[in-house]
C-alpha cells in the first residue's frame, strides 16, 4: 500500500506547495480556505528558511507576493472569492511585471458577500483576467484533494517556467473535503531554476528592476507582445483536459472542478439506465482545451456544459466546439451544488 | 561645462558634493526645484557611505518618483501605488539578509497605503521607510493628500481644505510612533543645507537601524512642490519654513534604538 | 585659503535657482541661455568668490552641480 | 464494497467532525476509496452540524449524497432534516438519550442507542461519539468493529491524542455491544 | 445655434451627472481622469445637498458609494484601470446587494501600473465581471465626448430602473479630449424614482436591509435567479449600437468606444479607394447587441473587430455572428492608438 | 419560562432589564457566552433611551455580528469585510440628518479595514464606531488578528503570537487619538455590571455627539470570545481581567466633546 | 423591601453561566435539562433570594433573561 | 472646411494647451466639428508637451492624425518630432527665437516667427502662444484672424482671464502681421 495521508483539500493544497519549494506563504482568512493558512502557520516554520505572514489585508498579501516575486523566492497567496477580488490589481501588476506566484482561490457562493458554499462563480475571474489589461493567467482546476495536491506542486514550476502567476481554482468543497493524498516528494532547492532577472542585491551585475510600467504606448505595446508570445507558447504547451467515456457517447458533459467529479457519478447512474455519458473536463481552464474539445465535439449532436454558475465556461465551449455542436448550459448558483441525479435529468433533456 | 578656471587639476581637487556613486547619469524626470531630487541624492549617498550599493534593494511608488529605478545602479521593484511598505516586507522576508527600503510620497504612505504602512510599522518590520511629505499629490496633478495642510488650495480643494469636508492634515509620524513596533521615527526636511545634513544623518540612521536589525525606521521628509503649490522653488522653500513645518515639527518623534 | 570650483551641467540645470540663493558668496547665477529642455541654467559667474563650501550642490535637486575644493596657493 | 455513504448529525460539542474523520481512515485503512465533507460556516456556532463520510472499493464521485446508505442521528434537528433521505434498507443510528424513535418510515434498519448514558457509564461525555459509532459498524457488513478501533487509533495518535485511546476503543465496544 | 460648451470627456460626464441629480461623488485621483475629480471638487458643492469626497483610495470610494446608494441617493465614482480593479469586490458587492450606482472607468494602457495612454483592455473586466461570483453590469461604451455626456445621464436611470451598477466603460482619449457637448438639462428631483428599500431609517415602516448575504444554498440562489430574471429583461429592452453604412459593404467592422470614431476616419479613406466599410458599435457592451450583430453577419463574409487591445470584445462578436462568418481581429495594445490607415491596411487583408 | 412566582402580576412589576424595544425576538447567533450580545444589546437599549430607533442607520461587518439585521428593527446596511466605516460615511454623507453607526470587529477595524478606520476618524467623520476587541478573529476559526496579545495562541499563532514574526497587539484606540479628527474615543469592557453600565454610558455619548453634530466618536469595547479563547464564558471574563485589560487599560482617551 | 422575579427563555439560553456567576444572591442555576438546541439552560432556583437587582440580566449576552422588580408586601 | 488638423508643441510653460483650445473654441464658435485632444501625463514634466485640434464642417472621426495639415513648434524637440508627419502642402510655423530654421522637406509653408521676441515687445512672454496662432491664421484660408480673437476672448472669459484678453489680441495681430 502507498503512504498515503487523509487530508483536507486546503491542508493538501498548502503542503504541496511547500515540498514545491515555496517558502513564501501570505495570506488573510477567509471561509472556506482558513485551513490553508492554518496549516501554513504550523509547518512553513518548519521549512528551511520559510515565511508565514498573515497579512493585514489581502492587499496586503498580494503585495508581500509581489515582493517575495521579485526577489525570486518561490510564493503563494490564498483566498476566496471576495479576497481574490481584493487581489485583482495585484495579479494585474504581477502578470504585468511577469513574476511567478501562485495564487489559490477556494470559491464560494458570490456575487458580494454571497455565502460559503462551494460555487464556481469566478472562472470568468480567472480565466478572462479579472484585473485591468491584456494578461492570462495559468488556471489550474483540480477535482478532487489528490489532484489539487498535484496541481498546485506543478503550479510553481509552471510560474516559473513561464513567468506567470498560476491561479489554482478551487471550491469550497475541494477545500474543506478530506481524501487520502499521496504527497509528492520534496523538490530538491537545486532543481528550482535560477532567476538571474530577480532583485537580490546588484551584486556583481548590473541593477534589476521589476515593474510592470512602460512610458508612451510602442514600450508597453512591445512588453505586451512578448508576454503574448509566451502565452502562445502555454496554449500550445500546457493544455490539460481529463476525458471520461469519450469514445462512443450518446453526449458529452464538460464541466470542471467539483462538478466534473460529481458528473463521473451521473456517469454511473446513467450507464445503470443504459445511457452513454462522455465527460471532458478542462483541468487547465486557462488555456482552455479548446482544440480537443472541438475534436470531440464532431462525435456527438450535444455538449452539455454544467457548472456551478449562472454559466461561464460554456462560453468557452461554445467557442471550442464546431459550428452545428448543440451547447446547453445546465448550471446552479449561488452555493448549490447539483447533484448527480439533477445532472441526469438535465442529460434526459437532450438525448 | 563651465571651464572659467583651468588652471588648477581635476586631480588636485577634492570633491564636495556631486553625483554619489549608486546613482547614475540619467537625468530627473522631477520639475525645476523639487525636493524629491535631493532626497533622491542623499539616499545614493548614504547607500555609498555604508557600502550597501550591491546589497540594497529598493521600491519606489507610483508617483513622481516612479523612475527612482533608472536612476539608482541598485535593484529596484516599482510596485502597485501604495503597496510599497507591502511589497518591501515581502522583499524583506525573502531576503532578510538584504538591505530594503521603501520610498513613498505621502499619497502613498498616509492614504491609499495607509493599512499596509501602519501595519509594516506595527510588526515592526525590519525596513527603511522614506516618507516623502509634499502636503499633495504631485504625479496627478495636485491633488488634496491626507497632508495637505487647512485652507491650502489644491485642485480638489479649489477653496482651501476645510477640515469639515475634508478632515485634518495627517500627521502619520506621531500616529505611527504611537505603536510599539517602530524603532525610529523623524521628520527631516531639505530646504537648506543644515537640514539637508540633518536628514542626511537620519536616512544613514535608518539604514543601519536595519543593518543592525533594530527594526522599522521612518524617515518623513518634508519636501516642496512648487509646481504644484503654484510658487516658484525659492517660495516653496518658504512655504515649507513658515507654514508646513508649523504644522509638522522637525526632529525625532522616536527613537528606541 | 580654501577656494572652490564649481562645474555646472548645463544640460541637467532646470533654472530652479536653488543654488543661487543657498550660495553664501553670490558666485551662481542665471546664465540667460536656455539648454535644449528651455531652461535658464546658471553659470559659475564671480568663481573668485567662490569658497567651495559645496552648498550651492547640496541644495540643487538635479545634480547639475558638483563642487571641488582647492587650496588658493594653486591658483596660477 | 459498494459506495457506503454515512451522515453524521449532531449538536456542535458531539464530536460529529471527528467521528466522520474516524469512518474515512478506517476505510482509507482499509484500501478503499474514502471521502469526507463536513458541513461548515457560520451556522455550525450553537446550532447542528453534519458531515458525511463515503466508502467505496471505486473511485467516488460526488462526496455529497442525495440519499446517504446511513444516518446517525445525535439529536432531535438531526433526525428531522435527514430521516427522510436515507436510502431504502438503509440504517439509522438514533441518539436515545435525546431523540425519540424515529416512526416516519418502515424500510429501514433503526438502532436506538442511548449515547449519553452509555457515554456516562464510560465516565466521559466526550465519546458519544464512538458509541454510535460502534453501532453503525454492527450493521454495515464490510467494516468491522476491529477496522473502527485501528481507524480512531490512528486518527487520535495523528492528533497527539493517544491518551484518549482507551476510552474510546471501550466506547466503540459498548456501542456495538449495545446495538441491535 | 444650440448652446454648446467645449469639454473634455472627463468634464461633460462629471457635469452630466450632477444634472442628472447625482448629489454623491466618491473618488480616489489617477490619470487620465484626474479632470473628472477637479470638477466635481469646484461643482458638486453648487449643487443642492451635493457631496464630494476624495476618499482615501479607491475602495474606500466604493465602498462609500455603497453606504449612500444604500441611503437611495443617485451616486458616483470614477478611477482608471487599477483603481477600477481595486474596486472589484465593491462593484460585486453593489450587484448583489441590487444597488443602482454608477462607476466610470477611464481606460489606459495595462496590465499592471501599465501607462496612462488610452486603451481598451478592461473590456473582459467590465463584461464579464471582474469580480467574483455572478453578477453583470450594465456597460455603456461612449465614443464621443457628447456621447459621454448623454450615456451618463441615463446611466443613472438605468440603474435605478434595474437597481444594478451601471459602468461607463471609456478610454484615455475619451477622458481627455475636448468637442462640444450639448448638455442635457438637470434632472427634477421629482423625476428620480422613490426607492422604498432604501435605509433611510425606519420611519413608520418595517425596517429595511441592504444585503449581498444569505446563509444556505437555496436562499442565496433565489436571489441570484431574481436577479438575472432583471438581466434577461436588461438583454431584452436595453441594447444599443450604432450602424454606419451597413446597407451593402464589403465588410463590417466591429468596434467600440474610440476605435470606433477611429474606424469612421477609416471608412472614408476607404471610400476614397472604392472600397465600402460598414461599422458596427456597440454602445452597451453588456448586454452586447448580439442578435443585430447576427444580422448583419448575414450580409457579409467577413466580421473584423478592431480594439484597443488584445482581442476581447472579439470573443462576443464570434459568439453572437453566424457560424460561417469569418472574425478576424486587429488590435494595438499598450496604450498604443491605431489611425485610420492602420485600420485600412488591415481591412484591405480580408477584402 | 419559569413561573414558580405567580403571585404578583406582571403588571405591578417594573421592567428592570429585558430585550429594547428597537431590537426583536429573533435569538442571537453567538456562541454561549459572547459578549457581543452584551453589547448589542447595550446598544439597543441606547437607541431606546435616545428615542432614536426610526432615525438610525446601522451598518455591521462580516464578522461574527454580520446578522446584527435580524436583531434590529432598524435600518441596516451589510458592507464588505473591513469597510464599515467607509460605508458609513456614505451613508452619513447621504443623509447627513440621519445617525449612523458602524458596528465593527477588530479583524474588520484595525486589519483589513485599517486604512478606512483611519481615515474616517482623522475626517472627524459625524459617525458613531463601535470596535468590538476580543483579541481574535472569531467567525473565521479563532485566526490572530492585530490586536492579539503577545504570547495568545490562536489558530495562526499555534506557537503565541511573537512580536518578531508578527509585531504588537495593535492600540488602535489610542493611536486614533493621535489625530486632530475625532472628538471621542474611549475603551470600555461589558465583563461585570459596573463595566456594563460604563459602556452604556460610552455608547449613548458617543450616539449623542453625532447627534449634537460633535463628529466623530469611537466606542471600543474589550469583548470575550470563549470558544476561540480556548475557556468558558466565566474563565472568558478572568483572562480579560488579568490580562487582555493590561494591555488594553479601559477609559476615556480622549474626549473633545 | 424590594423583590424580583426572572423569567427565563429557556429556548432563548445558551447555558453560558454568566447569569450565574453575576448573581449577587445565588438565585439562578442550571436546570439540567436541555433545550432543543442541545444548551443546559438556567432556571430561577431560588425565587424568594432574588432582589431584582437585574444583574443577571445585564450580563446576559443573549437576552433570555427579563427581570422584574416589585414590593415585597405584594407577594403573597 | 475640410478637416484641418493642426499640431501645437512646446515646452511645458509656453502656453501650447491654452493655443489648442483657443483653437477648437475657434471652430465651435464659426459652426464648425471640432476636436482638442492633448498630450498627458509625467513626460509633461519639463519635458514637451503638445495637443492636436482638429477643424471641420464633417463630423470628426479620430482626433489624433498620422499627418497634421499644420504644424506650431515652439522649440527644437517639436520640430525633431512632427516636421516629417505635417501633410503635403502643409504649413509650419516655426518659432525662430529658438529653433533653427527647418530644411528638411520642399513641399511645405514655412513661417519662422521669432515668438519670444515678438512677446518681449508686448512685454508679456506667456503670449508667445498667441504670436504663433495670429500667424497660423494668416495660412489657413478658412479661419480668419478674427475668428481666432473671438475664440481667444470667449475662452479667456470663461476661464475669468478677461484682464488678459488685452495683450493676448495684440500678440494674435502681431503674430498675424510679421508672418509671412
Ligand atoms: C491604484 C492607483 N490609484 C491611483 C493612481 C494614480 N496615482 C499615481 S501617483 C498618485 C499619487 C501621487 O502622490 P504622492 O504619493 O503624494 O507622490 P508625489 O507624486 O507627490 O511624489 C496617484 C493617486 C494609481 N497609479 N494607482
Ligand atoms: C474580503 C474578505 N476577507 C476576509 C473575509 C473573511 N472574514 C469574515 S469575518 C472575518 C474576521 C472576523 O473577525 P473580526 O472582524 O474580529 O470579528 P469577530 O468575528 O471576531 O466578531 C474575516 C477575516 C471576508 N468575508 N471578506
Ligand atoms: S509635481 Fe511636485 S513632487 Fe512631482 S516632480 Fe513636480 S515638483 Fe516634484
Ligand atoms: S539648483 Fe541645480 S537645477 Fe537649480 S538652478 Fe542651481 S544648478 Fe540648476
Ligand atoms: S466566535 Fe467568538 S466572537 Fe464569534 S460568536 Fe462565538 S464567541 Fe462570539
Ligand atoms: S447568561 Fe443568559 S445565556 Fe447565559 S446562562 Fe444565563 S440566561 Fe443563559
Amino acid at each position: 500500500m502507498v503512504d498515503k495521508q487523509l487530508m483536507r483539500g486546503n491542508e493538501a493544497i498548502a503542503e504541496s506547495a511547500i515540498r514545491a519549494g515555496c517558502r513564501n506563504y501570505f495570506a488573510y482568512p477567509i471561509t472556506p480556505q482558513a485551513e490553508l493558512l492554518q496549516w501554513m502557520a504550523v509547518h512553513m516554520p518548519e521549512a528551511e528558511g520559510g515565511t508565514f505572514l498573515q497579512a493585514e489585508s489581502e492587499i496586503g498579501a498580494i503585495n508581500m507576493v509581489y515582493g517575495a516575486a521579485s526577489a525570486g523566492e518561490r510564493t503563494m497567496t490564498s483566498s476566496s472569492s471576495p479576497g481574490v477580488s481584493l487581489k485583482q490589481e495585484g495579479i494585474s501588476y504581477l502578470a504585468g511585471a511577469d513574476l511567478p506566484a501562485v495564487v489559490v482561490n477556494i470559491m464560494r457562493g458570490g456575487p458580494g458577500l454571497g455565502n460559503i458554499q462551494p460555487a464556481q462563480g469566478d472562472y470568468f475571474q480567472a480565466t478572462k483576467g479579472g484585473g485591468h489589461g491584456d494578461y492570462r493567467i495559468i488556471t489550474l482546476a483540480p477535482s478532487t484533494v489528490p489532484e489539487a495536491s498535484r496541481l498546485t506542486y506543478d503550479a510553481f514550476d509552471l510560474a516559473d517556467a513561464y513567468r506567470t502567476p498560476v491561479m489554482i481554482l478551487a471550491d469550497g468543497m475541494i477545500g474543506q473535503m478530506m481524501e487520502p493524498v499521496e504527497l509528492p516528494e520534496r523538490k530538491p532547492p537545486e532543481e528550482i531554476p535560477p532567476k538571474p532577472w530577480a532583485t537580490t542585491g546588484a551584486k556583481g551585475r548590473e541593477g534589476n528592476v521589476i515593474k510592470s510600467f512602460a512610458l508612451g504606448g510602442e514600450n508597453l505595446k512591445a512588453m505586451n507582445v512578448a508576454r503574448f508570445e509566451r502565452y502562445e507558447k502555454i496554449e500550445e504547451k500546457e493544455v490539460r483536459y481529463e476525458e471520461v467515456n469519450t469514445d462512443n457517447p450518446d453526449i458529452i458533459l464538460a464541466a470542471f472542478g467539483t462538478v466534473a467529479r460529481i458528473v463521473k457519478s451521473t456517469i454511473r447512474l446513467a450507464e445503470e439506465e443504459g445511457l452513454e455519458i462522455g465527460l471532458f473536463r478542462p483541468v487547465t481552464v486557462w488555456p482552455f482545451p479548446a482544440a480537443r474539445l472541438n475534436e470531440l465535439s464532431a462525435e456527438v449532436d450535444t455538449v452539455l456544459t454544467v457548472e456551478m454558475n449562472a454559466g461561464q465556461m460554456v462560453e468557452d465551449v461554445k467557442l471550442a466546439v464546431r459550428p452545428e455542436t448543440e451547447t446547453p448550459f445546465y448550471g446552479e448558483v449561488g452555493g448549490v451544488v447539483p447533484t448527480p441525479g439533477n445532472i441526469l435529468e438535465e442529460v434526459k433533456k437532450y438525448v | 561645462m563651465s571651464d572659467k578656471v583651468t588652471s588648477v587639476k581635476k586631480k588636485d581637487m577634492t570633491k564636495v558634493v556631486g553625483r554619489p556613486d549608486s546613482m547614475n547619469d540619467t537625468q530627473f524626470s522631477y520639475c525645476p526645484g523639487c525636493h524629491h531630487g535631493i532626497i533622491n541624492r542623499l539616499i545614493g549617498e548614504a547607500i555609498d557611505e555604508l557600502g550597501i550599493q550591491e546589497e540594497t534593494i529598493g521600491t519606489a511608488p507610483v508617483g513622481c518618483s516612479v523612475f527612482l529605478y533608472k536612476w539608482f545602479d541598485i535593484d529596484v521593484v516599482q510596485p502597485p501605488h501604495g503597496r510599497v511598505s507591502a511589497v518591501a516586507t515581502g522583499i524583506k522576508r525573502a531576503k532578510p539578509k538584504k538591505t530594503v527600503f521603501a520610498y513613498q510620497g505621502d499619497g502613498d504612505f498616509a492614504s491609499i497605503g495607509t493599512n499596509n504602512s501602519v501595519h509594516a510599522a506595527n510588526r515592526g518590520e525590519n525596513i527603511t521607510v522614506f516618507f516623502i511629505n509634499n502636503t499633495l499629490y504631485g504625479m496627478t496633478g495636485g491633488e488634496m493628500a491626507p497632508t495637505t495642510l487647512i485652507g491650502q488650495k489644491t485642485t480638489t480643494t479649489p477653496g482651501g481644505r476645510k477640515a469639515k469636508d475634508f478632515g485634518y492634515p495627517i500627521k502619520m509620524s506621531e500616529m505611527l510612533a504611537r505603536l510599539d513596533g517602530p524603532t525610529y521615527i523623524t521628520r527631516q526636511a531639505v530646504y537648506d543645507v543644515p537640514r539637508i545634513k540633518s536628514a542626511k544623518r537620519a536616512i544613514v540612521k535608518g539604514f543601519k537601524n536595519q543593518i543592525e536589525e533594530k527594526g522599522y525606521s521612518l524617515i518623513e521628509i518634508l519636501s516642496a512642490c512648487p509646481i504644484n503649490w503654484g510658487l516658484d522653488p525659492v517660495e516653496a522653500v518658504e512655504r515649507i519654513k513658515s507654514e508646513v513645518e508649523t504644522v509638522y515639527p522637525l526632529g525625532d518623534i522616536i527613537d528606541r534604538g | 585659503m580654501l577656494r572652490g570650483q564649481v562645474d555646472v551641467d548645463s544640460e541637467r540645470c532646470k533654472g530652479c535657482g536653488l543654488c543661487i540663493d543657498a550660495c553664501p558668496k553670490d558666485v551662481l547665477d542665471f546664465s540667460g541661455d536656455f539648454n535644449s529642455d528651455g531652461y535658464n541654467y546658471v553659470e559659475f559667474a564671480n568663481p573668485e568668490e567662490c569658497v567651495g563650501c559645496g552648498f550651492c550642490g547640496m541644495v540643487c535637486p538635479d545634480m547639475a552641480l558638483t563642487v571641488y575644493s582647492f587650496e588658493e596657493e594653486e591658483v596660477s | 464494497m459498494r459506495e457506503y455513504s454515512t451522515v453524521i448529525s449532531g449538536f456542535g460539542g458531539q464530536g460529529v467532525i471527528l467521528a466522520g474523520k474516524i469512518l474515512a481512515r478506517t476505510g482509507m485503512e482499509r484500501g478503499l476509496e474514502v471521502t469526507w465533507l463536513p458541513s461548515y460556516g457560520p451556522e455550525m456556532r450553537g446550532g447542528t452540524a453534519n458531515c458525511t463520510a463515503i466508502i467505496s472499493s471505486k473511485l467516488i464521485g460526488s462526496p455529497i449524497v442525495d440519499s446517504p446508505s446511513a444516518l446517525i442521528a445525535m439529536n432531535p434537528p438531526s433526525l428531522d432534516k435527514f430521516e427522510t433521505r436515507v436510502q431504502e434498507n438503509g440504517l439509522i443510528v438514533v441518539n436515545s438519550s435525546l431523540v425519540d424513535e424515529p416512526k416516519g418510515r418502515d424500510n429501514i434498519k433503526v438502532v436506538n442507542v442511548p449515547l449519553n448514558e452509555i457515554a456516562k457509564e464510560i465516565g466521559n461525555q466526550k465519546v458519544i461519539n464512538m458509541v454510535a459509532l460502534g453501532a453503525w459498524a454492527k450493521f454495515v457488513e464490510e467494516i468491522s468493529l476491529q477496522d473502527v478501533i485501528k481507524g480512531m487509533e490512528m486518527t487520535l495518535t495523528d492528533m497527539g491524542k493517544e491518551r484518549f485511546i482507551g476510552s474510546n476503543r471501550e466506547a466503540l465496544e459498548k456501542g456495538f455491544g449495545h446495538a441491535e
